[in-house]
């Protein structure tokens, strides 16, 4: 199976890069865009034993988001799992 | 807690990556009534040491978060049930990165403001000088203590921070040379300047700074990061008497 | 049964497409007995680059002096080392990652650590100290404000994480770098005197280890003809040449490898470099007289498909071989899995003395060592001497040099020129405190730091006027090494062996060939004379962009010793009341100056040449003054002469533990700052050798630059001992410290008077220029 | 218009961050996990003038990732533009 992972920063959390970026693009002839915020992107393929269901393996990993890939404190996360 | 041996055992944690390690060994063996002891991240107890210190430097690389993939470290359970039992735990710089995301201490650490990595002396100022960490202090102390790091941005929900605040867990704040909490003085964006704080029993502290790189007057890091060492000392020695 | 890669021979269109030249094509065939195959060219393509075998730079470099009675290992080997006494020393080397970092500042910058590094932990060094030696273009160029940021950034991510205190370094800024910046990493590590490692294969039937990250196809990107034109259409076009850092990987191998070095269960180890798995174990087997088996299907990949000869020319990070007797191999196992590094038999060592490449049971390649790693064919250049000093260069008159009017406000513009303005912003980035042996940070002369458990210390030093050298290479050369010593010197330490990176131009154009042996000789006599051996070093060629070369720039990297570290000091003013003395010849010139450069715009002239001498018996001296704790500071002038000196000292006054109070008030509150009143003599306006325009130009005598110059002072009691103790070199009492301006007359006339806070402004303006 | 860019790692270069993460995962009881790639994921709203068409503010956003956002030496990127 294919996953990707979205991470970005909570809301209400402060994003020092998505506000720096935001600073930048002005000077570089980008005008019009506001709420910048850069998080994280992680794919990876994963193998579960035979038979699990798509339903077990998205468990799987928000489980591994919980725990690992994102910090719910400050960050937020959505992810797909396409079979495949 | 009173160790028998009149010494007090320090436990420095050894992960993969860390690099202030032997810096905070070294600090300690400048103490008369302390002895230090590595304890490797595989390990599964401290060895039965009287307080923990979990060091600076980038464990993991500080890929992925900083601490994110420490924390996960078999010492890391001992560690959690020695805090649980009131053992007195400092993490210095990454390792209150792995603090926080253990989830021993609130909050969060944020990338710098300016985006680069920032090594300079920063004058801290005591905000609470009734813990086992900062009770050599006064209130309002300055301290002059180097920072180095790439993600030392404190950040927390005001909820949490007004419950902090009010519970005294704020413990150390960057200031100017007046004790003043300007801009200008916080090397990293960290809201209301904060730089160390305590979890809410006063036996686990985090800061950003290094008080082990400023132990000897004839280095280039002066002595103020003494008072951190020698107050937990006392308070392992049962020398102090510390309101938590 | 015999494969592709056997039967295929490479012929003399794909030696030339792969670098070598139909001569050299010749040599191998008669090397080989025949054509080459395809991995064997490959493999000769790379060893036999410059890069690799140093053909044009060797013989040149052969006027070095490399030894002394404390070089316990010369180059050579992955780096030099120098005794430094109670049974400890220290090993030393630079390196250049120029051109990766041109293409990719970050990482170019990163991996150059890296590489740095390795070199020195493969002689069973734990690294201490990491310097960094940079070149750019103006920084009005908005290219050069990013290669300047992403150079910094990648230093100090992996100096950082690694935990090696980045503690030296040097920024200059000159057009001729716009299209070529230098990146000359350096760095230094601690052993003792009788542990030295040299990567040497030994033991017949002994292992052959690969240690550390896979192995992918980084930066192959020159040799990939091989693959589009010639061998296997199907593989991807694109290749990654750029190579990614992983300092947290580099920093376990540190950590395993001092293991498994000082438990002696290696026999010997050498990191994968420039050319990856095939210099190394070349190299490995030809200094042992030995031969290697490498079975390059046995090496772990990151990407599956790879060729044998990607392989072995892979430039993959963070990889070290070493020599492991089969009794060992256990035990080296279970230290590499411990710090969870890959650790993988990949050969064996033979009695054949040829490099053998094995490809799934077949061998594919089969080179005698010896002649691969060390006998490449030597290049001779003819040299010409360039255009540009074909008419010798005479010193400027007055003529078209209208003295500043204002001199107050042409130290200001001296001192926020970014070749003399303050690099916090740069050093600020790197940590200069871990490891907890730092005793004098980054902002001054040089870095001074404790060898623990003894009352010994070291200090170090990068230096060189690309300029200077661009005017007169011998003379810039020699004035290199003699300031780098002299940076010492005024930290107290003892100069004792010098490391090099000599960037030039293409070495097949006769003037760029002039350039380098007459830069290699200036360095050779003045290391002679001031006692510094070359240790080791780095040549890089082909520094041009457009056809046009940078400035010559021989950069020296030099070592100091104290017996008694506590000795040391620096350049900052310290108490009022406290004389100023300047020691060394009068007169000082405005050819090739930072006055020239910056408030004249023109660079040209000719420079004055270092009396090494009197360089020599004045370093002693200040030495010596220092070591009875006679000074209360010193300083070199150097770029932007006496003023600034003398401004850097008072602005230093304001410094406390590295950081600037920040607001000037703050620090006037405290009183920190420390000016100075300066009177200086009519003598330094006509000083002997200088040109009869100099006399009436007070501005000459400030920021006019001669070699073999120093800012001291001491406690006005202290005065009368010091002048005995400087009795055969030229000094001059020229003020005391006082106030918190700096104040200079000549002849009852004021010059100027600046508040040191204004200086420090001035000085502290490059940040908004990256902004 | 709301702009979503992915930035990973150049195929075929090296990308320490997964790998460690890769490394790390089983330890946490984690299995089946290969081929991690981290990378970055930035998000922004983007109101160009008046009149911009999609495909105009594609080829914005396109010269931003170039310029910015990414660093196409050792990065490939991908994005999406939303109206709305
Ligand atoms: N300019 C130089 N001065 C002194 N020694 C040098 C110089 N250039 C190269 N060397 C020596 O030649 C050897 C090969 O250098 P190099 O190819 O840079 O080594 P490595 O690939 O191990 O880093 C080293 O021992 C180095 O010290
Ligand atoms: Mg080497």
């Amino acid at each position: 199976m294919n996953v990707r992972v979205y991470v970005t920063p909570k809301k209400g959390i402060l994003d020092p890069q998505g506000a720096t970026v935001e600073r930048a693009l002005p000077n570089l002839g980008f005008s019009g865009v506001s709420d910048v915020r850069i998080g994280k992107f992680i794919e990876f393929r994963l193998d579960p034993p035979p038979g699990t269901t798509l339903e077990q393996a998205r468990a799987t990993v928000d489980e591994m988001c919980r725990k690992l890939l994102a910090n719910p404190i400050i960050e937020d996360f959505t992810f797909t799992v396409d079979e495949g | 807690m009173s160790p028998a041996s009149g010494r007090v055992r320090f436990g420095v944690v050894v992960f993969p990556g860390s690099n202030c390690d032997t810096d905070a060994h070294h600090a300690i063996s400048t103490f008369p009534d302390a002895t230090a002891q590595y304890l490797w991240h595989k390990d599964t107890d401290l060895a039965g040491v009287d307080a923990v210190i979990l060091p600076g430097g980038f464990s993991y690389g500080d890929y992925l978060r900083c601490g994110a993939i420490a924390r996960f470290s078999p010492i890391m359970q001992a560690v959690r049930d020695f805090a649980a039992d009131g053992g007195l735990v400092i993490g210095i710089c990454n390792g209150f990165q792995i603090l926080v995301e253990s989830g021993l201490l609130p909050g969060g650490l944020l990338r710098n403001m300016g985006l680069k990595f920032v090594c300079r002396y920063v004058n801290l100022r005591v905000e609470n000088p009734a813990t086992p960490f900062t009770h050599t202090c006064r209130e309002g102390d300055l301290l002059r203590i180097i920072v180095k790091h790439n993600e030392g941005n404190y950040a927390v929900d005001p909820t949490t921070l007004a419950q902090m605040k009010a519970r005294g867990q704020i413990v150390l704040r960057y200031a100017d040379a007046h004790g003043k909490l300007t801009p200008a003085a916080n090397p990293n964006g960290s809201v209301e300047n904060i730089a160390g704080i305590c979890n809410e029993t006063f036996n686990v502290f985090g800061m950003m700074p290094h008080p082990e790189n400023s132990v000897e007057a004839h280095m280039a890091g002066g002595t103020d990061g003494r008072t951190i060492f020698q107050a937990m000392i006392d308070s392992a020695l049962g020398r102090a008497e510390v309101k938590a | 049964m015999t494969s592709d890669y056997v039967s295929r021979r490479a012929d003399v269109d794909a030696a030339v497409k792969l670098g070598l030249t139909a001569d050299e094509y010749a040599h191998i065939c008669e090397i080989q007995g025949g054509e080459p195959t395809y991995v064997e060219l490959a493999v000769y393509s790379l060893m036999w680059s410059e890069h690799c075998s140093y053909k044009h730079s060797k013989p040149v470099l052969s006027r070095f002096p490399t030894s002394g009675p404390r070089v316990l290992q010369g180059p050579g080997e992955n780096a030099g080392v120098v005794d430094v006494g109670d049974g400890w020393a220290v090993a030393m080397k630079v390196e250049s990652h120029n051109h990766p970092s041109a293409v990719e500042p970050f990482q170019g910058a990163a991996t150059g650590v890296g590489g740095i590094v390795r070199d020195i932990f493969t002689m069973g060094a734990r690294p201490i100290v990491s310097c960094d030696s940079l070149r750019f273009g103006e920084l009005d160029e908005p290219r050069q404000r990013y290669l300047l940021d992403g150079v910094v950034g990648g230093i100090a991510h992996y100096g950082n994480c690694l935990g090696i205190p980045t503690v030296c370094g040097e920024v200059y800024f000159e057009p001729s770098y716009e299209g070529n910046c230098l990146v000359n990493a350096m760095a230094a590590g601690l052993l003792r005197a009788d542990g030295i490692v040299r990567a040497k294969a030994a033991g017949i039937g002994n292992h052959v280890v690969l240690i550390g990250n896979k192995t992918g196809r980084d930066g192959i990107g020159g040799a990939s003809v091989l693959a589009s034109q010639e061998f296997d259409e199907t593989l991807e076009e694109k290749r990654p040449s750029v190579q990614v850092g992983d300092p947290f990987t580099e920093k376990k191998l540190i950590e395993a490898c001092l293991e498994l070095l000082h438990g002696r269960l290696v026999v010997s180890m050498q990191d994968l470099g420039a050319a990856g798995l095939t210099s190394s174990s070349s190299e490995m087997a030809s200094k042992g007289m030995v031969g290697l088996d490498i079975h390059a299907d046995r090496v772990p990949l990151r990407e599956a498909d790879m060729e044998p000869w990607e392989i072995m020319i892979s430039e993959s990070q963070e990889r070290m071989l070493s020599i492991v007797a089969p009794a060992k191999l256990a035990a080296v196992r279970e230290v590499c899995e411990r710090w969870d590094l890959d650790c993988t038999v990949i050969g064996e060592v033979t009695d054949t003395k040829m490099l053998r490449i094995w490809w799934h049971g077949e061998v594919v390649g089969d080179i005698p060592a010896r002649r691969l790693a060390d006998e490449a064919p030597i290049v001779r250049t003819p040299s010409v001497k360039p255009a540009y000093l074909v008419d010798d260069p005479v010193a400027v008159t007055d003529a078209g040099y209208p003295p500043a009017a204002d001199l107050g406000a042409a130290l200001a513009e001296l001192l926020a020129a970014p070749n003399v303005a303050d690099k916090r912003w740069a050093w600020e980035q790197y940590d200069y405190i871990v490891q907890a042996n730092t005793m004098q940070i980054p902002g001054g002369d040089a870095a001074v730091l404790r060898i623990k458990g003894t009352p010994r210390g070291i200090a170090f030093t990068n230096d060189c006027n690309g300029r200077q050298c661009y005017l007169d290479p011998y003379r810039g050369a020699k004035a290199a090494v003699a300031e780098a010593a002299r940076n010492l010197s005024c930290a107290g330490a003892l100069p004792v062996a010098v490391t090099d990176c000599l960037n030039f131009g293409n070495p097949e154009k006769g003037d760029i060939f002039w350039q380098f042996e007459q830069a290699v000789e200036g360095m050779a006599q003045a290391c002679e004379a001031l006692d510094t051996p070359v240790v080791s070093g780095n040549v890089s060629f082909y520094n041009e962009s457009f056809g046009k070369a940078i400035y010559p720039t021989p950069m020296v990297g030099m070592l100091g010793l104290y017996d008694d570290v506590s000795v040391h000091i620096d350049h900052s003013f310290k108490d009022e009341g406290d004389v100023v003395l300047l020691l060394g010849p009068d007169g000082a010139w405005i050819d090739g100056s930072e006055y020239q450069k910056v408030h004249y715009g023109r660079v040209e002239g000719r420079i004055p040449d270092v009396d090494l001498e009197a360089e020599r018996r004045l370093q002693a001296a200040l030495r010596a003054a220092i070591g009875r704790r006679l000074l209360k500071s010193a300083h070199d002038c150097a770029e932007g002469g006496l003023a600034v000196a003398l401004a850097e000292c008072a602005i230093g006054s304001g410094v406390n533990g590295g950081t600037r109070y920040a607001d000037p008030e703050a620090a006037g509150a405290a009183g920190r700052w420390r000016g100075a009143d300066i009177g200086l003599p009519e003598a330094l306006l006509a000083a002997p050798g200088q040109p009869p325009g100099a006399a009436g130009r007070p501005d000459l005598a400030l920021f006019g630059e001669a070699p073999t110059r120093v800012v001291v002072t001491c406690a006005a009691d202290d005065v009368g001992t010091l002048e005995t103790l400087l009795a055969d070199v030229p000094h001059r009492r020229i003020g005391v410290v006082t106030g918190e301006d700096l104040r200079c007359t000549m002849a009852g006339n004021e010059l100027f008077s600046v508040p040191v806070s204004a200086l420090c402004a001035a000085y502290e303006s490059l940040p908004d220029r990256l902004a």
